[in-house]
């Protein structure tokens, strides 16, 4: 009982950071209809951020402290919210009238050019970099179980994210855009709504979410690397998907399910060996038995 | 039931209603179709008269109610299945292929009989190559008549807009069908070549002894050429009869002067 | 003119088999990069017939190659001391072939259930199965797991790559010029249309995963009696990433410029090894240049003698 | 139907162009002898091939600054395998057939390393492997050749360290089971574990790359084991003792070589401390040179701590500058024999003998983890 429960707890935790990640892939494809693959490497970046930022918040900030903790997520988002708007500008604005899979190759070569470029030597190196602790690292022993505080402020902090951005998308101008833009873009278009902006927006605020996924993964599992995005973003795609992709809470619930089916399979002998091929089974069933997703609208192609 | 005992028809459609969510498209539509018949399908914007043909074409599937062609119900097949069949459509929004040639375009629809495809392509024998030969000079036989053969090797999609009409109705009618769906081909046409067009539609349906359901917004149009006429509104058949009749119809006016 | 497709087939091969003749006294590094271009052009040609002909959007040809090149060298190893060494040849070519099938019966059971899926969507699940096939084979003892399958025989020749390089041409360019064929360039333009003038897209997505999956698992096949060597890991993602670049590169539903793209792309990096470094960083940034600047391919030139064909 | 027999002819008239500027170079002519390298430098290895080359690149310059061998200069011709399969092959082909090279060094995985050995061993150009402990590499042919422990060696000494010293009863063992060196450690620790009487109580999996293994750990916790087994490289291994610790799996972690690496300690934490690792030598009981290699390599890459594949980079190009110096020539069966006849040769990682199986049979330390330092704790021989 104590395992089961202990596998809960981790694969809760888990499965927060994939929401986390899925909750940015998820936005950008509800708007753009398209899979930013470069998006967990964004991810990466905001945990490269953290390590960079934070000695530089500690000069003013005591180490380990919650406000500078939470400033050195509040920048890291910042950092990656601009490299977003930027990635979007320079890469997939240009090819906005394209077929989307130009789009999507663009973003294979978006991505592939920032873990290569991160790996070279003068830019972050290949080796994996020990990320600082941002808060005191401690654990919670409740009767065996164990729960580290880092886990109980992803989950918090995944969850405050998640309604944020639905107030966000359904309570605020920009959101009543974003969906316009979804729903009908040249439609939106005619009606005012700053296509550019809208977009621009999207990805920053995507990216934003990808960088925070990055500081609460990176405070969890203390070493980085410039590849760390690669099977992360992928799984956490596939969270998006799972939860029905363009839905919101989706994204949460698919990366829940996804950490937690992770979890259980990882604690099995003789099936943690076939973990990585766990998300990519539940892709290819999901899309085969409700394409839409778990909470997904399926919708009818116009003849 | 209206259908009954009319087995000489071509096309049937009993009760047939199609729902999408809460949206009911059509409502127990009946239809009938005969061989050889020009049948005219009007009413005002989204009357249903499109999602009728993807009824008919099998592109969706109906909610209730019950359709045949050539007295088989044609219930779950696909559009593929009813096109060999031998029902073929063009498109309101004009869906050439854009990487083919006005020959290609053309061939791809001969595709449909021929026999022994990946085989005989790869083996490329006499009875393949006399075939392809075959399929090449019905297809120009075909483009001639439409004077669209001078064409032969451009791109469809750089052809003047009328010109690519025609060529949709020429690649529907090398698949040979017994019934042709005309999905607003006078679309975007000025008066004289509208009057070109009823000339052509005329000359299909006695040149190839097909039945022909024409979709159209163009009332004069679908006057001057059927000899029936069914009238839809809010996915409802409000009037079925001559141009005369439906003309005088005062819920046919009714509907259009409210439109 | 079609009869003339069957001559020019026969002629390659025995070019093929000339040049091969000759291949002792090559450099045996060029005469590698050579077997290697044979068989990028067999994996190119191949997925353009599913990317680019049929506009279906593949990302896990690496996973069909590695399908045929671990059957086709597990027969090799098993077989190979039991049976007399003037058979050898015999042995090796049904040893790709059976590859080839397996991996034509692989793309079949990937086929048949995702292909309703479109562009990015079937593009993830295409990957996804890639990975889905690595991390099975890193799991299977029987063809060496995460060490790698060794010992296979050295069977794979200039005179093979070339060979089945030029029967793969043949057929892909033979299947699509044809009236038939042209279905598959209907569904790539309009799916709908196509549909509607009796073309099943279902029937032709599925022949062209078939056949290209089959071509996938030759050329795997020939690529482990070449490097004799074969690990889980080298049919991840990024191999299939190269053979799609070959594709975009020459320009979808291009054979021709699809061979050029191969060639060229397998001897760029062989120029370009005193750049080591920066050369995935180049690789990635000429990606996207050329999606922005030329989504058509480098080698998309109007020949209008193809459409007559 | 034209167009791909044009083609065609244009790529076999490719080929001719490209076959026909076979110029090759006499071996050795000029004023330098060449060494080829092969490394994973780029992709998702790179951390193990980046430390192997830097070891290997330095220990050339060194003997090129001591004079070099034969009255030449060594260079070394380094080709990156991207962590590509394929490359190997290839970069091995090149390096042989068009650089001429007397002998090649690499690489860090067996699976490229076994790649590129048929090939050294047809074209018979000795290949010393630096760290790749697969038994299989060197049985590849009477030229390959390497200056690391095997995986039966290894496992063995920690399953007796385990089952000995440890008096361990009840041992989990976690594998990379994408790593075949992992896998391979993991089998024969398994199996001399058995034979002592012990029990693996679990045997679970991750893969390489992976950062979360919490699920893994709290099923071994679970079957309560007396310690774990976690063949791996630190990059995982740091990780693993974190996690053990924060779930409350107090019982030592064990590992191979593979853990040494001071991002060990750096990323681990407290967490590392109180664990075991086999390795190839330790600065207490290490050979002068061992230390002197500490220094320069610290000097050399801007302050970085060498790790057992630098190390092992290190020791394989000293070991064929002195079977070159021994053998007289760089000619290829004379340069096999003196690398074969290698005896009590003092390198970095140990006192190297090259055995009758052309693997490096010398003897592995234990060390033990302590207030984030390597303590030594014995020396088990061959």
């Amino acid at each position: 009982m104590t395992e089961f429960l202990q596998q809960l707890i981790n694969g809760l935790a888990l499965g927060a950071i994939y929401a986390l990640i899925a909750l940015g892939y998820t936005m950008v494809y509800g708007v753009l209809r398209f899979i930013n693959f470069a998006h967990g490497d964004v991810f990466m970046l905001g945990a490269f951020a953290g390590y960079y930022l934070s000695p530089v918040v500690n000069k003013f900030l005591p180490a380990q402290s919650y406000v500078g903790g939470a400033l050195v997520l509040v920048l890291a988002m910042a950092i990656c919210a601009l490299l977003g708007v930027v990635i979007e500008f320079l890469a997939y604005r240009p090819l906005r009238s394209r077929p989307k899979l130009t789009v999507l190759i663009t973003a294979i070569g978006v991505s592939l050019f920032i873990e290569y470029t991160c790996q070279h030597k003068s830019v972050f190196g290949a080796a994996p970099h020990k990320f600082p602790d941002l808060i005191p690292a401690t654990t919670i022993n409740f009767n065996g179980l164990v729960i580290g505080v880092n886990q109980i402020i992803v989950l918090v902090t995944t969850a405050v994210l998640l309604v944020a951005l639905r107030f966000i998308v359904q309570k605020t101008r920009m959101g009543t855009a974003m969906r316009a833009v979804s729903f009908n873009e040249p439609a939106a278009a005619l009606m005012g709504v700053n296509i550019n902006s809208v977009i621009s927006f999207t990805f920053g605020l995507g990216s934003a979410l990808a960088g925070a996924g990055g500081i609460l993964f990176a405070m969890n599992y203390a070493s980085i690397d410039p590849l760390m995005g690669v099977q992360t973003g992928l799984k956490a795609f596939v969270a998006a998907v799972l939860g029905g992709i363009g839905n919101l809470p989706g994204a949460a619930l698919g990366g829940l399910i996804l950490g937690l089916l992770e979890t259980f399979a990882g604690g099995i002998p003789g099936v943690s060996n076939y973990r990585d091929g766990i998300a990519f089974a539940i892709l290819i069933l999901i899309l085969l038995l409700k394409p839409a997703g778990l909470l997904g609208k399926s919708t009818v192609e116009k003849v | 039931m209206a259908g009954q005992g009319m087995s000489a028809s071509l096309l049937q459609l009993e009760n047939v209603t199609i729902r999408f969510g809460g949206l009911t498209a059509v409502s127990e539509l009946d239809l009938q179709i005969g061989a050889g018949e020009l049948v005219g399908l009007i009413g005002p914007n989204g009357a249903g008269k499109t999602t009728v043909f993807n009824l008919i074409t099998g592109v969706y599937q109906p909610t209730a109610g019950k359709i045949s062609f050539a007295s088989a119900p044609t219930a779950k097949l696909k559009a593929h299945h009813l096109a060999r069949r031998g029902i073929a459509r063009t498109f309101q929004n004009i869906r050439l292929f854009s990487s083919l040639t006005v020959f290609d375009n053309v061939r791809a629809a001969a595709q449909l009989h021929c026999e022994r495809r990946v085989i005989n392509s790869l083996w490329r024998g006499r009875a393949f190559r006399e075939g392809e030969q075959e399929i090449a000079r019905q297809v120009m036989e075909l483009l001639e008549i439409f004077q669209l053969g001078k064409f032969r090797d451009e791109s469809a999609k750089s052809l003047p807009y009328g010109d690519q009409r025609r060529l949709e109705i020429v690649r529907a009618l090398a698949t040979k069908p017994k019934l042709l769906l005309l999905d607003e081909p006078a679309a975007g046409m000025n008066p004289t070549e509208k009057v070109e067009l009823a000339r052509l539609i005329r000359f299909i349906k006695d040149k190839f002894q097909i039945s022909i359901l024409l979709v159209e917004h163009d009332m004069q149009l679908v006057m001057e050429i059927c000899e029936r006429i069914v009238v839809l509104d809010y996915g409802i058949k409000i009037a079925e009869g001559n141009p005369d009749e439906v003309r005088k119809n005062p819920k046919v006016i009714a509907a259009y002067l409210g439109d | 003119m079609n009869s003339g497709a069957k001559r020019f087939l026969i002629a390659a091969i025995l070019v093929a088999a000339v040049v091969s003749a000759f291949s002792a006294q090559f450099n045996r590094y060029y005469l590698g990069v050579v077997i290697d271009i044979g068989i990028n052009v067999i994996l190119a040609v191949s997925l353009n017939l599913i990317n680019g002909h049929t506009g279906q959007f593949s990302l896990g040809h690496a996973g069909f190659m590695a399908v045929g090149a671990y059957a086709a060298a597990k027969i090799s190893i098993v077989f190979s001391d039991k049976i007399p060494a003037q058979l050898a040849p015999v042995l090796f070519v049904a040893a790709l072939l059976s590859g080839g099938l397996l991996a034509a019966l692989s793309g079949l059971a990937v086929g048949v259930p995702t292909l309703r899926l479109r562009g990015d969507y079937l593009a993830i699940v295409t990957l996804g199965f890639g990975e889905i096939i690595r991390v099975v084979l890193q799991n299977m003892e029987s063809v060496g797991a995460a060490s790698g399958l060794k010992n296979i025989p050295h069977d794979t020749n200039l005179f093979w790559a070339w060979a089945f390089a030029a029967i793969t041409v043949f057929v892909v360019t033979s299947i699509v010029n044809s009236t038939y064929g042209r279905g598959f360039i209907a569904v790539h333009d309009d799916e709908i249309a196509a549909s509607s003038i009796g073309v099943n897209p279902v029937r032709y997505k599925v022949t062209a995963f078939v056949f290209g999956a089959f071509f996938a698992g030759i050329a795997g096949g020939l690529y482990a009696h070449h490097k004799q060597f074969l690990s889980p890991t080298g049919f991840d993602f990024l191999k299939s990433i190269d053979i799609v670049m070959m594709v975009i590169l020459g320009g979808m539903g291009r054979t021709a410029g699809v061979i050029v793209a191969a060639v060229l792309l397998t001897l760029l990096p062989e120029f370009l090894r005193g750049f080591a470094e920066y050369r995935m960083i180049l690789y990635s940034l000429l990606i996207i240049v050329l999606m922005i600047l030329r989504p058509q391919g480098l080698f998309n030139f109007k020949n209008p003698w193809r459409a007559k064909a | 139907m034209k167009i791909w027999p044009a083609h065609f002819f244009a790529a076999v008239a490719t080929s001719f162009i490209l076959t026909g500027c076979n110029q090759s170079s006499t071996p050795g002519a000029g004023g330098t002898i060449k060494v080829g390298e092969f490394a994973s430098l780029t992709g998702k290895d790179a951390t193990f091939g980046i430390s192997s080359h830097e070891g290997t690149l330095m220990a050339i310059e060194e003997i090129n600054a001591d004079g070099g061998v034969l009255g030449k200069k060594l260079e070394l011709l380094t080709e990156d395998t991207q962590c590509k399969a394929g490359e190997s092959a290839t970069v091995v082909n090149k390096l042989i057939s068009r650089d001429n090279v007397i002998a090649i060094l690499g690489e860090v995985a067996s699976s490229r390393s076994l790649e590129a050995a048929p090939i050294c061993q047809q074209n018979k150009v000795p290949m010393i492997s630096p760290s790749s402990t697969n038994p299989d590499v060197t049985k590849t042919g009477d030229y390959i050749f390497r200056v690391c422990f095997i995986d039966p060696f290894q496992g063995t000494v920690m399953a007796n360290f385990a089952s000995g010293t440890l008096k361990a009863k009840r041992v989990a063992v976690f594998t990379d089971v994408k790593s075949d060196y992992s896998k391979g450690l993991a089998k024969f620790f398994k199996e001399r574990f058995k034979a002592n009487g012990g029990e693996i109580v679990v045997e679970l999996d991750y893969n390489g790359g992976d950062k979360d293994f919490k699920a893994q750990l709290t099923s071994i916790k679970a079957a309560n084991p007396d310690g774990v087994f976690v063949p791996g490289y630190y990059t995982e291994a740091a990780l693993i003792c974190v996690q053990a610790k924060q779930l409350g799996l107090n019982v030592p972690l064990l590992g191979g070589d593979g853990w040494e690496a001071s991002t060990l300690v750096e990323i681990g934490g407290d967490a590392v401390n109180g664990n075991y690792f086999s390795t190839h030598y330790h600065q207490s009981v290490g050979t002068p040179i061992s230390k002197k290699f500490n220094e320069n390599y610290a000097k050399r890459w801007n302050g970085k701590t060498p790790d057992t594949m630098a190390a092992c980079g290190y020791d394989s190009a000293l070991v064929l500058a002195d079977a070159i110096k021994r053998a007289g020539t760089t000619d290829g069966p004379k340069l096999r024999d003196a690398i074969a006849a290698t005896k009590t040769f003092p390198a970095v990682t140990g006192t190297i003998t090259i055995n009758e199986n052309r693997d490096a049979s010398k003897s592995a330390v234990i060390l033990k983890v302590e207030a984030g330092k390597f303590k030594y704790l014995e020396t088990i021989q061959p």
